[in-house]
């Protein structure tokens, strides 16, 4: 009891559960009524909280949580991705949805798993936000859309999930079967006294990969990919490519400073292997996608590939280009779902062929989807670039050269691919007769939001970088 | 180097006077007529010829200055100005980079280079009223207002940069002035041809320019004139510098093999040829060779090398005359024979004599143009075969033909007899017979090829044709009949050299080693016996239009021809070099773009979108991650327990 | 950062340069392009007013360009203008900005081309707003390209004109345009990969973890090393160049792009190439890159006289051009394969002389094109009867690229050939055969073209109008100053040239 | 310790069962005795309280639950007959795993301390440490009850996906 | 070496391939559930064993919690998909996932 205190930690957390309570209340009470402004504001609540609680570190329950400078970061992150879903979001509610007033709510609980998670440092707790992101997730998949589709489509990524979360699970049951303990920090030193080829080991490693696979977007998940109106809706999507995949990433790197990288199994090597075949699988699957939406999608295996790739220099910079890397990731990704979701909204399609034209009926978005794209193929002179230039940095760094040309290569094949859209959105005559439809402002203010950080992030990567190592210096501490 | 030369100048008047002063006004006179009528766009063909003709003269009057002074003290002078210089940091070698251009005054420059400005004054006045009724006319007097610059500016250069540079521009001038009359096909062909010919030599000379440069980090005349003898470069080496200088020279001065330009270049209208053959670009290869003289006495390789290549131009050259149908041709050929004659009298060491026939020979050739114009203007036909019968009808141009005809046959006391006399005497001094015996031939056929021209033009009748009435035949007259009868005037008296002295032509231009002349009454008489027997032969020959007997007809007609050789380079061009190009394009669209292509498009098909990987369902996905793991777990574990157990 | 304060980049100029100077030549037209897209462009009008304003932001831009040239006196040879910004000190990389001799000409050459591209861009009629952006991102990765001294910062900029190139080229080109774009993209991104590779070799086996091109000047490598990061970025700039059998890409995209655009390709963007070759190989690397000089040496041989001759027999008038100016670049890396003070200084004066004359040919070959209807040689002829003017600066461009006395590549091809022939004695001559055969090409097209009798299908074909005549005579003018007057640019390249050499060596 | 083989085998069993039998019914039924089975595992080797907990929440919720699911869809035989490509695939994959996981566990000898009774503190680290977990776990709960609701809130005939006539019309 | 102990853990991985193979192998929504229930319970098993026999007894209770907290949160799982079970099963007359041919 007598950590409670610190509870107050936990205020930003509380301010989100506290906006979701009020939208399930409107949602009840008052049918229609504007939700998804109070989760907004609950959202801006909550990163002024957050904002009081900068540059500390605060360790609650005897290290259940550890709120950090990392978790800051990645939290930030977090309400960043969801505040800017949540402005998209209304552009993408079709008129057969039915009023979801609902939807936002969910999408704050899943905003106060994700930043849970962020902070968790003790197995149990970590399973448990890990769990309340991944159920609220499975309800909004199903719940954001009427439909058939969007049904089978919530119950296979329910399946796969829980089939993670077991995984993930069983791994945590080995190490703590051989270090006894569910503190993560307290787990470094037994792992560091076991043998370097021990199975066991190695085998929890595979098993906590497998586990966070899906949630990192290793996995081609067919359910986010399916025909526009049929599949998950796109905010959703949006939501779990951004801060579901950071916060995945997030968690994945405190388990690996505290457990892994402390042991003396070839780390590193396990995660350079796994990168590789994942970037150049992620870009193999991307590059021959026909919608939009499955090229974004599978593009982000190959940016996890990327990310991981980034802890194979775990003790060195690896953590501050993992941040910046993701940052970078999550804003390119909102900035093209968003300009996807726009677009959408105007032709009903998001097919890579149905784009052709798009600079002459919306330029704007045609520009957003440009910039973003760039960036997600690691081009200069916006955000992917310098997130790439860090990660190989951190790679090479870390002794893997090899994984490195391999980025390289992945990064010159996959602009071919991309480049191939922003032909067909720029260059060839359009398919369609567009009916200049009135934008949602919020979409506007979202895609703005996105590109600008996008293009502009090359001036800002210096302070965030700062952030991100300030992070980095607070987990490996 | 040039401060000492400045130095060395006589005081006096020359201070205020100096001569290279003057030598820049010629210089740049005709180039600010030509800017000024570029810069007000004068498209009145009259204000631009007055403008023209006006600096011009001014500049002939600068010239006359010139020679004047020089006459009195012939000194070296050199105005240098620096065109480039940079430091080229390199310990050793050359610390410094430096190109000059700038003016020179000494008799060589003087002398050439009041023959250019005149004839090209006269040049212009005939042209002012031969021209009337062409157009274009304000484009040929700026073209031969260049032409002139250029030329002077070959004449008056004191390097071999500025004589690249001023190459390059006779090579233009050559070209604009051989396709004035664009439309016709010939003559674009013609000038293209000239271009090219005159670029391989004007290459010649930048390799020239390089390796003298690599050679001794210099590049004026006079400084290498010095050096050349020191021994810094072996005669192999002199002898290479020798053979790139004379490959510019002879693609200038149309010299076997790199002749094929000079029969082309009668396309230019008449008073353009004129200036070309006399003082234009067919001279000043060999002003090249006098200016770089001391390179080819250093080298007696690079000697015979003259000597050979102007002697066999000489011999084909009028060899060719003697057959040519065309009236402009013909002349062009003579020339090509003349300036055989000069390389060849530089090559055997009559350094003067070379220089003196260049001079003497620049009139009468002028003339033979300018009448050639009159008279094709007049028949409406360049085919001597059509030609015929004019004495009676122009009896005014028919005497300057024959003065013209008889100063460049070497008949006594017209201008090139003299000239010929002296290169004949260095050839009897030497008495080599072969040479004597090549200056004897070229003499002789000269005489006949003139002689015939005359002939064929002049006497017997008319030939009568569609559209075409002797009777409307007009004699010369006005400005034209006034330029050519100067021209003849200066034809008769410009070798005149009865008395020693300073002032004579051959004992005025020196080279330092290179011992005068001495003509002595033998040579004269030989060449004036010669010259005669020629004259008379061909009037013979020629006067009663004698068939040509078919044994001779194929002779005849490969003569007629300049033995194929045009024509073989026109096939090595189209059969060999064109069908590499193409050979090339094919190479490049299949292969290297196919190469390209194919990566590309792999990439682009491998882009393509594939229905099946869409179709990925849950319980795939699931095998895929269960597989997944446990091919990691014992990947790893086994590949842990291999490497980690062993170490 | 402090890496970067530890190392002496500056030595104190004579005149203390006003600095930030660079960044604006840099980054105006970005900026400019950025409040393009807050113009309507709706009725012509507006177009007008769009095109007008970009023509103020280019003509800004030359402006400093021209300013920084009067001011750059500097003759040291060290960086002028130099900025040295905290970028990423993480990476320790740094926004690191300077201009020396070798980069100032191009920074003038590309500012002044780029004026004359969008000058002579109204014949754009769809999507002015779109295009005028693109070209002006364009400007701003090209003037970065020559003004960074930072590694990073240079592969920025370098990449940041594919994108804009690719677009330009498949939006608003010719009829093939797609397959040139998709080629062009495909050597850019190739060697752009071997560009970041070789970076971040020399990134990573640096004992000092910067980016700075200066500080990793002072670096020594293993000498395999050295020589494989030379080999890396020289294969990437030469692609760029381009050189054989790489070069397809180049002439494809200068015949399929839109005038402007070509005129930036040939006139600028190859350019980039040379420059690299010079500022990187020859001037860090100059010991490994002198070990394979013979295959660069042979390689430059081969492009001059291949591309010459690939020029004779070629029909299509832009690709003559193309041909031209590849050949041209061949002499340039014949120049910086001989790493002497005078080819070098030929080799600038070369790029720059052929920037102008390559934009000169660029845009006469379009005026042809435009009223001929045909790209054909063949199908012309006699043009010079119905575009007077046409011919006289077409004979103009042509003397100029053939490197005709008092024009401007006379000079370059001077220097390079007196400069290469002590080290390069059976290569030198070869690639004077090289220029033979182009003046062979040019001329032979001047008679194809504008000579002989008229054709009556070009009854009714106008002269130049006043907006091209303008355009080709400004150029033209350039042509000649700096054929009369090189110094104004030499003073200034030599002692650059001369401390990059020395650096280099040392 | 034959109890707790006795046990381990029996829940096994009954595993295995739930999930090849065809009858769903059936499957639900010896899913639950697993379940049951567990929590008599858990009597014999954790505190009593997982045990209750085990016996009395989960099993009992997760049958409720299938059944609630049975009872809506009418039981229904499963059309999947054995030995299908499926099966195959499925239990190759499930060897596979069960191989590694198999080899791995039972071979490593696994680190040993004395055991002390540690169940004394049990609910006092529920409460202590694992208070905020305890928030998160009701939360967690609270939102899938919510979503389970709203889902099977759904009305009825409006699942037809609505699609919109598209603005664009294609050229 | 602790006989209990591997023979638990052992029971555990069974029991997790058993949930492997009904969710790889088994078609019906239902059944993949039951499926995913297995797998958690059997990271449960090994966490209580663990904190039985081996190092973990220091905090015994942990295995405990985690044991209850992962069988919660299997079963709010459960549910959930359940629902969405019921909400398929409702459209078309088919527990199977992925029952749609989209």
């Amino acid at each position: 009891m007598k950590t409670l205190g610190n509870l107050l930690a936990f205020s930003p957390e509380l301010w989100l559960l506290a906006g979701a309570i009020v939208v399930f209340l409107i949602a009840r009470l008052r049918p229609g009524g504007s939700t998804t402004v109070v989760a907004l504001v609950s959202l801006v609540a909550a990163f002024l909280a957050l904002a009081t609680q900068f540059k500390q570190t605060i360790t609650i329950l005897d290290g259940a949580f550890l709120l950090d400078g990392f978790a800051i970061v990645i939290d930030v992150v977090v309400l960043a991705a969801a505040a800017l879903t949540l402005l998209a979001s209304r552009a993408d509610i079709l008129p057969g949805d039915g009023e979801a007033g609902a939807v936002p709510g969910f999408f704050l609980l899943a905003t106060l798993g994700a930043m849970l998670a962020a902070s968790a440092t003790e197995m149990v707790s970590l399973f448990l936000a890990l769990e309340l992101l991944a159920i609220n997730l499975y309800v909004l998949s199903v719940l954001a859309r009427r439909g058939l589709a969007p049904a089978t489509a919530g119950l296979g990524y329910l399946v796969a999930g829980a089939a993670s979360s077991a995984l993930l699970l069983y791994g945590l049951a080995l190490v703590f079967g051989l270090t006894g303990e569910t503190r993560l920090s307290a787990t470094t030193g037994a792992m560091a006294a076991l043998a370097p080829n021990h199975p066991a080991v190695l085998l929890a490693l595979s098993l906590i990969l497998g586990g966070f696979a899906l949630r990192m977007g290793l996995l081609p998940v067919r359910w986010w990919t399916r025909g526009f109106e049929a599949g998950v809706p796109l905010r959703v999507i949006m939501f779990v490519q951004s801060a579901g995949i950071v916060v995945a990433f997030a968690v994945f790197a405190r388990l690996a400073v505290s457990t892994f990288a402390g042991s003396r199994i070839p780390f590193a090597a396990v995660i350079a292997g796994v990168a590789a075949v994942a970037m150049t699988g992620g870009n193999l699957l991307a590059l021959t996608q026909a919608s939009v939406r499955r090229l974004l999608v599978y593009s982000t295996i190959a940016q996890g590939g990327f990310a991981l790739a980034a802890f194979t220099d775990l003790k060195g910079a690896g953590l501050s280009a993992l941040v910046v890397f993701l940052v970078a990731l999550v804003l390119s990704n909102i900035c093209a779902f968003a300009a996807v979701i726009a677009y959408a909204r105007l032709v009903h399609s998001d097919a890579i062929r149905d784009l052709a034209g798009m600079s002459r009926s919306a330029p704007g978005l045609a520009f957003a989807l440009a910039i973003a794209l760039v960036s997600l193929i690691g081009l200069p002179p916006v955000a992917g670039f310098f997130g790439k230039v860090l990660v190989l940095q951190a790679v090479v760094n870390g002794g893997y050269a090899w994984l490195a040309v391999v980025a390289i290569a992945n990064i010159v094949f996959a602009a071919f691919g991309y480049l191939r859209v922003l032909r067909i959105a720029f260059v060839d005559p359009p398919v369609f007769e567009v009916v200049p439809a009135r934008l949602d402002r919020g979409i506007q203010a979202a895609v703005a939001l996105a590109s600008a950080g996008v293009v502009f992030m090359g001036l800002l990567v210096g302070p965030l970088y700062a952030a991100a190592s300030y992070g980095r210096a607070a987990l490996l501490h | 180097m040039t401060l000492t030369l400045l130095a060395a100048a006589p005081k006096g008047p020359l201070d205020t006077w100096s001569p290279t002063l003057l030598a820049q006004f010629e210089l740049l006179l005709p180039l600010i007529a030509l800017l000024i009528i570029l810069a007000f766009t004068i498209d009145s063909r009259r204000v631009s010829a007055a403008i023209s003709i006006i600096f011009t003269l001014a500049s002939v009057v600068c010239a006359l200055l010139v020679i004047a002074i020089e006459v009195a003290h012939p000194v070296h002078l050199e105005r240098p100005a620096t065109f480039l210089q940079f430091f080229t940091g390199q310990s050793g070698g050359a610390s410094e980079f430096t190109l000059q251009w700038g003016v020179l005054a000494d008799p060589l420059a003087a002398t050439v280079g009041l023959a250019v400005i005149v004839v090209s004054l006269l040049v212009q006045v005939y042209a002012l009223s031969f021209m009337r009724r062409e157009d274009g006319v304000v484009r040929f007097f700026c073209v031969l207002l260049f032409a002139t610059f250029a030329m002077l500016g070959v004449t008056l250069s004191l390097s071999y940069f500025e004589m690249l540079l001023f190459f390059g521009m006779v090579t233009l001038s050559t070209y604009l002035l051989i396709g004035h009359w664009w439309q016709r096909e010939e003559a674009a062909a013609a000038a293209t041809r000239a271009f090219i010919i005159s670029v391989i030599g004007d290459l010649a000379l930048l390799a020239a320019v390089a390796y003298i440069y690599f050679r001794f980090n210099e590049l004026n005349f006079q400084t290498l004139a010095g050096q050349y003898t020191g021994g810094r470069v072996s005669p192999n080496g002199l002898f290479i510098m020798a053979i790139l200088v004379f490959i510019a020279a002879a693609a200038k001065s149309a010299q076997f093999p790199l002749h094929v330009w000079l029969p082309g270049s009668a396309q230019a209208p008449a008073p353009a040829a004129a200036l070309i053959h006399s003082a234009g670009s067919a001279v000043c290869g060999v002003y090249l060779i006098a200016r770089t003289y001391a390179l080819f006495h250093v080298s007696p390789r690079g000697l015979a090398l003259l000597a050979i290549a102007g002697g066999v131009s000489a011999v084909l050259g009028v060899l060719w005359a003697l057959f040519q149908d065309n009236l402009k041709r013909a002349i062009a050929y003579t020339t090509m024979g003349e300036l055989g004659l000069m390389v060849l009298a530089l090559g055997i060491g009559a350094y003067g004599a070379g220089v003196f026939e260049l001079f003497t020979n620049a009139w009468p050739k002028a003339l033979l143009f300018l009448g050639a114009g009159v008279i094709i203007r007049e028949l409406r036909t360049e085919r001597l075969s059509e030609m015929g019968g004019l004495w009676r009808r122009m009896r005014f141009t028919g005497w300057l033909m024959l003065i013209a005809v008889a100063a460049g046959a070497g008949i006594p006391p017209f201008s090139t007899f003299w000239s010929k006399d002296t290169i004949m005497s260095k050839a009897l001094a030497l008495d080599s017979p072969l040479a004597v015996a090549v200056i004897a031939a070229v003499t002789f056929l000269g005489a006949i090829a003139l002689v015939r021209i005359f002939a064929l033009v002049f006497t017997g009748e008319t030939a009568r044709r569609r559209r075409f009435e002797p009777e409307r035949i007009r004699d010369a007259g006005g400005r034209i009949a006034f330029a050519m009868s100067l021209l003849a005037i200066i034809s008769v008296v410009a070798g005149i050299r009865g008395f020693r002295g300073r002032t004579d032509p051959i004992g005025f231009i020196t080279f330092p080693g290179v011992p005068l002349a001495n003509s002595h009454f033998m040579a004269a008489a030989a060449v004036a016996i010669i010259a005669v027997v020629g004259t008379v032969v061909g009037l013979v020959l020629y006067a009663r239009r004698l068939p040509v007997p078919a044994a001779l007809r194929p002779v005849r007609r490969a003569m007629g021809e300049g033995l194929f050789i045009d024509r073989a380079y026109q096939l090595g061009a189209v059969a060999v070099l064109l069908p590499v190009s193409r050979a090339i394009g094919w190479v490049e669209t299949r292969i290297v773009d196919g190469a390209i292509d194919l990566v590309t498009d792999s990439v682009a098909f491998v882009g393509q979108p594939r229905g099946w990987l869409a179709q990925v369902r849950a319980r795939q996905l699931l095998i895929g991650l269960f597989a997944g793991v446990v091919a990691l777990g014992a990947v790893t574990i086994v590949l842990a327990g291999r490497v980690i157990g062993k170490s | 950062m402090t890496l970067l304060q530890a190392i002496p980049t500056t030595t104190a100029a004579p005149v203390p340069l006003p600095t930030l100077l660079l960044s604006a030549l840099v980054w105006v037209p970005a900026l400019a392009a950025l409040g393009l897209l807050f113009f309507p462009s709706r009725t012509e009008v507006q177009r007008q007013r769009i095109r007008s304003y970009s023509i103020a932001a280019t003509t800004l831009v030359l402006a400093f360009a021209v300013f920084m040239w009067y001011g750059f006196r500097d003759q040291s040879g060290t960086y002028a203008y130099e900025e040295t910004r905290s970028w990423l000190p993480a990476v320790g990389s740094s926004y690191h900005l300077g201009a020396d001799g070798v980069s100032m000409p191009l920074l003038l050459l590309s500012a002044f081309l780029f004026v004359f591209a969008v000058l002579s861009s109204s014949r754009v009629r769809e999507q002015p707003k779109e295009y005028l952006f693109l070209l002006l991102v364009l400007e701003t990765g090209v003037n970065g390209v020559f003004a960074s001294l930072d590694y990073l910062l240079f592969f920025l900029f370098w990449q940041m004109q594919a994108v804009p190139m690719f677009l330009l080229i498949a939006r608003f080109g010719g009829q093939r345009r797609l397959h040139a774009a998709w080629k062009f993209l495909a050597v850019d991104i190739a060697g752009s990969a071997l560009l970041l590779l070789a970076i971040l070799i020399l990134y990573f086996k640096a004992p000092v973890r910067t980016f700075d091109i200066v500080a990793l000047h002072d670096v020594v490598l293993p000498a395999a090393m050295a020589t494989l990061v030379a080999w890396l970025f020289f294969v990437a700039f030469a692609l760029k160049l381009p050189v054989l059998p790489f070069h397809t890409w180049f002439i494809d995209s200068l015949a399929e792009a839109p005038a402007p655009v070509a005129l930036i390709l040939g006139g600028v963007l190859v350019k980039l190439g040379g420059y690299g070759i010079i500022r990187v190989d020859v001037g860090e690397f100059q010991v490994a890159f002198h070990k394979f000089s013979g295959a660069v040496v042979v390689i430059a041989v081969v492009t001059v006289l291949w591309t010459a001759i690939a020029a004779l027999a070629q029909d299509d008038i832009r690709r003559v051009a193309g041909y031209v100016v590849v050949s041209h670049m061949g002499l340039v890396l014949l120049a910086a394969a001989s790493a002497a003070p005078v080819a070098l200084n030929g080799a600038i004066v070369l790029m720059v002389a052929d920037g102008l004359t390559a934009a000169l040919l660029v845009l006469l070959a379009a005026a042809i094109v435009e009223r001929t209807g045909t790209s054909s040689i063949r199908a012309m002829g006699g043009m010079a009867g119905r575009m007077g003017k046409g011919a006289v600066l077409w004979i103009f461009a042509a003397l100029a690229a053939i490197g005709f006395p008092g024009l401007a590549g006379f000079l370059g091809q001077l220097l390079i050939v007196v400069g290469a022939y002590p080290s390069h004695r059976i290569a030198t001559p070869l690639a004077m055969l090289g220029m033979l055969v182009v003046a062979g090409a040019m001329i032979l097209t001047v008679q194809r073209i504008f000579f002989g009798a008229i054709p009556e299908r070009h009854g009714r074909i106008r002269d130049l109008g006043t907006l091209e005549l303008a355009n080709t005579i400004g150029l033209l003018s350039l042509i000649v100053l700096l054929g009369v007057l090189p110094a104004i640019l030499m003073d200034s390249i030599n002692f650059s040239v001369i401390s990059l050499l020395s650096r280099g060596a040392g | 310790m034959i109890l707790i083989y006795a046990v381990v085998v029996l829940m096994l069993l009954t595993a295995v069962t739930s999930v090849v039998v065809r009858n769903t019914l059936w499957a639900i039924g010896s899913f639950a005795s697993s379940m049951a089975l567990l929590a008599l595992l858990y009597l014999t080797i954790a505190p009593f309280l997982l045990f209750a907990a085990q016996l009395l929440v989960f099993t009992t919720v997760s049958s409720a639950l299938l059944f609630g699911l049975l009872r809506q869809t009418t039981g229904l035989e499963s059309s999947q007959e054995p030995f299908s490509r499926e099966w195959i695939i499925g239990s190759a994959v499930a060897a596979a795993l069960l191989a590694l996981l198999v080899v791995v566990v039972a071979t490593t000898s696994w680190p040993v301390r004395a055991t002390e009774n540690a169940a004394a503190g049990f609910g006092a680290t529920l409460t202590n440490m694992y208070v905020v977990s305890l928030a998160v776990l009701v939360v967690i709960l609270a939102s899938a009850a919510l979503g389970t609701g709203l889902l099977l809130a759904a009305p009825r005939g409006s699942m037809k996906s609505p699609a919109p006539r598209p603005k664009g019309t294609r050229r | 070496m602790n006989a209990g102990l591997n023979l638990i853990l052992t029971a555990s991985a069974a029991l997790f391939a058993v949930g492997a193979f009904a969710l790889v192998a088994r078609r019906s929504a239902v059944l993949m559930l039951i499926g995913t229930q297995f797998m958690f319970f059997a990271g449960s098993i090994a966490f209580v064993a663990f904190a039985r026999f081996g190092l973990g007894a220091a905090h015994a209770s942990a295995g405990a919690a985690v044991a209850i907290f992962a069988g919660a949160t299997a079963v709010a799982e459960l549910a959930v998909g359940l629902a969405m079970a019921a909400l398929i099963y409702r459209e078309h007359r088919s527990l199977a996932v992925d029952a749609d041919r989209g």
